[in-house]
Formats: structure tokens, sequence, C-alpha cells
């Protein structure tokens, strides 16, 4: 399986091989089980997992289980051996999932407490009632999600009229509440590169770019210009930088060398004929 | 000045230009639906975004439920000659629009393509928002059971969430709420247009 | 799976994904004068300038003649319902417009459309105005790095903000605040509902 993205891998099929893939209601949201053509292993993609509830919910539909009374036992170790598999994968798993583990875990060993018999009926309630909330509720609002998809699905569909004259002559923005801080951030922003500017200029003089290349390229025998652009603090820093290679060029005391089309362009102590030596 | 706008009503010209308050205005001469209906009509034209019963019943100086009459009377028409266009109630107000059947010459003439969806993480947030609002990021979280800051940022960046204050809690988090551009982007008259939550719950609780 | 979008247009929300090309469109099916005379007035009115009939009938693959035929019966049908708007043939090709005699109302309208809206050198002043508050002209430019006198007039103007007395400093400049129609306009309760550089670098820095 030379062609498979990151996110899939070849595992070996398991007894129990479940012959229905995966329900896709939503592209990528649902991690997919499929076997793999004429080989005896199946593909597992693991799509986007939105979360622990998420995969939560892809447990109990592949498990065929009554979402009121999930065997939690089960669950929770097909829950940790998806959270393995995950890693094994180098999915980063995040803290949520580990937070979902620590609670059904806990949850598992609720359940195999005995119960109290001297306790009134109406208060044992169902540890799992929490949990069986959260997990509707949330597929609630994937169902709201799908729901807000197709309409705009629809809308794009309609289209409102060009702009006309009157358009041309209010060329004015709405503006939201956050725009007011996500200019004013950027006006921030734009005064602190300013300020920098400032600095830099006092700082690194064209002869001390100079020296400061030539001495790369005598001790390291090549210097990768990418590399040694990327130093430059500010875009002015990075226009000397790029005049001190120039400069260096022109004084044949370094030539500029590319091993491949493409490739990255080294600077390398310069002959007396300007040749890379 | 126009012939044709002095012809058809010569005092409105002085009127109008000194943009006076409803008060002044002498809305006596009797304006018949038919004009009211071509006004109403021309002025969701040129409206860049929906335009209300009401800011129509403002600048024409009638009564709203007037505005309304020949909307829907207006609505009833272009349905009925089979125009390339509606005319439709969206974000609280009217707009005129083609018609979704014929988006694939639209799209070939305009040579347009769907822009991107968004993702599925944004659009349930999206819904969450859209039917708990205002809710705050944490409740989001409690919800979704994910951390969704990048899908918040991504739904205001295209402006279908707006800042709806701060809840008096610990840390006063920023509550959010839909946008008038999400009642326009999903073609929604409002809010109330949304199907309930507990519509999905037969969705939801249907697995077996 | 939302019922009204269904209701609305079942096949539109399949088909719209594959943003077909021009060719893969099947020209061969017979297109009926009421279907391209709808296409054609959907097509004018997306148009941001005149459309030719020769345009019209490139894209929907039809004879040019059949395209004037519906368009002169579509002129006809505008001026018999005495629409507000007018399909009209100017040099270029075919265009919707307003009519002339309700310009008064139109530009009525246009005038009266309150606006939230600023330009991005009005924007960026009251940015600074709402963070940096009380603040100075002298001080605006300083953060800015732009003079902005008409800024502050337009916001000004808009009741944006207001002068909140002088500073002690030379020249004793006046100085700027928020005014409490900025609050309404923003949906604030009070100043303190401003987002925050932190709530905005929740979201920024947040990774999902």
């Amino acid at each position: 399986m030379e062609d498979t993205s990151p996110n899939e891998i070849a595992i070996p099929a398991p007894a129990e091989v479940r012959a229905e893939p995966a329900q896709i209601s939503v592209a990528n949201s649902k991690p997919e089980i499929t076997p793999d053509g004429d080989t005896d292993q199946l593909k597992v993609t693991m799509g986007d997992f939105e979360g622990p509830l998420d995969l939560l919910l892809y447990l109990i539909r592949q498990e065929q289980v009554n979402i009121y009374d999930i065997p939690i036992a089960r669950i929770t170790d097909e829950y940790l051996r998806y959270l393995t598999l995950m890693k094994e994968l180098d999915l980063t798993v995040a803290g949520d999932f580990l937070v979902m583990a620590a609670q059904l875990i806990e949850l598992k060993s609720r359940m195999l407490l005995p119960r109290d018999p001297l306790a009134v009926e109406e208060e044992v309630l169902d540890p799992r009632a929490e949990l069986v909330n959260r997990l509707i509720e949330h597929e609630k609002f994937k169902a709201a999600a799908e729901m807000l998809w197709s309409r705009a699905t629809v809308e794009q569909a309609v289209f409102k009229r060009a702009e006309i004259e009157t358009d041309k002559n209010n060329p004015e923005v709405a503006v939201g509440l956050f725009d007011l801080l996500r200019v004013f951030q950027e006006i921030l922003a734009r005064q602190k590169e300013e300020i920098l500017l400032e600095i830099e200029r006092e700082e690194v003089s064209m002869a001390e770019m100079i020296d400061r290349l030539r001495n790369m390229v005598r001790s390291a025998g090549e210097v990768n210009l990418m590399l040694f652009f990327e130093r430059s603090k500010s875009r002015r820093e990075l226009v000397v930088a790029f005049l001190s290679v120039l400069e260096l060029v022109r004084m044949s005391e370094i030539a500029l060398v590319q091993n491949e089309t493409f490739g990255a362009i080294m600077a390398r102590a310069a002959g007396p004929e300007g040749q890379a030596i | 000045m126009s012939k044709a706008a002095k012809a058809t009503n010569p005092e409105s010209a002085i009127e109008v230009d000194e943009a006076s308050s409803n008060d002044e205005i002498e809305g006596e001469r009797e304006i018949g639906d038919a004009e009211l209906k071509a006004i109403a009509e021309a002025m969701i034209f040129v409206a860049d975004e929906p335009v209300s019963a009401k800011t129509i019943a403002d600048v024409i100086k009638v009564e709203r439920d007037a505005v309304n009459k020949v909307l829907v009377e207006l609505v009833a028409e272009y349905d009925a000659r089979n125009s390339g266009l509606q005319l439709r109630e969206i974000a609280a107000g009217w707009q005129i629009a083609t018609r979704p059947e014929h988006h694939e010459q639209i799209r070939a003439y305009l040579k347009s393509r769907p822009s991107a969806k968004l993702s599925l993480a944004s659009l349930e947030t999206l819904a969450v928002i859209a039917y708990k609002q205002p809710v705050t990021v944490p409740e989001i979280l409690e919800i979704r059971g994910v951390q969704s800051p990048s899908a918040i940022k991504t739904l205001l960046d295209k402006r279908l969430i707006v800042a709806k204050g701060r809840k008096e809690t610990v840390g006063r988090p920023m509550m959010y709420g839909t946008s008038k551009d999400f009642l326009i982007q999903f073609g929604l008259k409002d809010l109330s247009e949304l199907p309930s939550i507990e519509d999905f719950q037969d969705l939801a609780g249907g697995s077996e």
C-alpha cells in the first residue's frame, strides 16, 4: 500500500471482520474500515475524529448496541483500542480523548460495584445516564450541522445581482465588534515592525554583514544561502544580507553554485577566476 | 432633476432633499398599490442587502401593512410568470435572487465555482452556536467534547457569528451568537425558521 | 438533513458540488422558450455589465434568434405589469435597471441607509480610540502612523465618538472617546465588554 496517505495504515484483519462499512454521512466525519481488495487486510482511514464523543458514537454504531443501554466494559475496551491505534498511527491524541478515557474507566468500575440494596428505587441513577445524555445531545448537533450544510449547498445555487452603480458610491465596509479588535492588532503589529526596523537600522551595517558571510564561508566551506537569508531579523536586514552576497560575488570572493536544478544555492570561497574551488 | 420624475410627482423633489423626519412629510398624496409595488421592487433591487418592509414603508411614507401586502403579491407574480428571478424573504428583509434550478447555467456564465465549504468542525460549532446562543466557548466545549478555538476564529472571520457581550460568570467569557450574514448565507428568514433542535432527537436516538 | 432545503430543490444539493464546466452541460436537451426566458433573465440579472444576446446564446447553447425572441417578449412583460424594473437594451447589450420615474424614492432610500459602515481609515481610527481612550489626535497619529483628520470628523458625524475634554499638556489637545451610540451600534453593555487581545489570542493560538 504505497499510495496510502499518512492517515491510513494496513492492519491484519481481526477474526471478526465486519462486513458492513461504517456509515458515512458527511465526508471525513467517520473513520472508515473497508476490506482492501483481494488482500486479507483492512484499510483503516482514521478520518477527522472530531473528538471523543464522535469516536464513542462511532463505536456504538459499529458494535450495534443500544445507545440507552451501552455495554460500558465492551465499549471502553474498544475505545482504548482505538486510542492505541491512533498512537501507533502517530496521530496526535488530543487531551480531550484522554479525559474521556479516564471517565469511561471510572464508569466501568462503577458499573461493577454491587447496587446498594437499601437504596430507594428512585435514587438508583444509572451511572451511564450523564454520558448517554451528552452523546444524544452531541448527535443532535451533528444532525443540525448536516442540516446547515445542505442549506448552504442550496444557497450556493442562488445568485444575487452583480454590483451596480449605486454600490460603487458606497465603498465602505460593514463593521463588527471583532473587526475593531483585529484592526487594532494590525495597527499595533505595524507599529512594532516599524520600531524593530528602527533598531535594526542601527545594528547591522553592510560591512558587518559582509564580514559575517565571509567568516561563515571561510569556516564552513560553503553556506546555504537560504539559511543565511533566514537569519535576517527584518526586511531591511534581509536586503543588506542580499546585497552583501552580491558584493562578495562582485569582488570574486565567493561563487554561487547550485548542485541541481531548483536545488539549494550554496556560497563557496572562489578561486582567482571566480570559480568555485 | 429628471423630467420623468417631475412629471410624476412635482412636489416630492423638494421634500426628499431636506431628508426630513417622518413627521414633517406631507404623506397626504395617495400612492396607489401599483406604484407602491413598483417602487418597493425597485428599492429591493438597488439595495445591496435584504431590505425590510419597515424600511420601505419609512422611505415611501406608507403603512408597513400596505408594503407587506404588495410584497406578497409581488412574490406570487414572480412565481406565476416562471421568472428566472425570485423575490424572497431572508434575514428579516426582502431580496431578489436567481432560482436555484438555473445554477448550472448561471455558474457557467459567471465561470464561478462554489466557494469553499466550512469544515465539519466549523459547521458543528456553528450549529451549537445557532441553537444555544448566546453561548460561551466553555459551553461549546461541553457540548462538542472538543476544543474549537480555530473553528470559532473561522466563523468570526467569515462573519457568521458575532460577539454578544460577556457572561457574568467566572472569567467573564465572551458570548457568541449568529450574525445577519449567517441568516443570509444559510437562506433563513430569521432564527425561528431553523428546525427545532428536538426534531433531531429521532435521528440521534434512532441508532437501533 | 433539512426538510426545507430538500423541498426547495432536491437535486441541486448534489449537483452543486460538481461545479461542472461549460462543456459538460449537454446542450442537446431541448430547452423550451419559458426556460430559456427564465435563464436569460437570471443571467442578465447577475451580470456586472450589459449582456449581449450572443453571449446568452453561447452559454445556453441555443440559436441567437431564439434568445432575441424571448428577450423582446421579456421587455414587453416587464412593461405590461408596470414593474419597478425594466429590461433594456443599451449599446453593449441587455441590462435590468430601475425606471427613471422612481428615481426620487430610490435616491431617498439610498441616502437613508443607516450605516454602521466605515472606510478603513475610519475603522482604524475608531479601533484606536476604542482601545486607547481617552486619546488625543497626536496620540492617534503616533499609533496609526497616519494623519486621520477626516476620519475623526466622520466618526464625530456618525456620533460614534465624542470629545472628552482637553489633555493638560502642550497645546492642550482635545481627547476623544467612544460614545453611547458606539455601545449601541456594537451591541455592548459597557466598554468592559470590548473583546480583549486575550480573547483573540485564545482563539488564534488554539490548535485544532
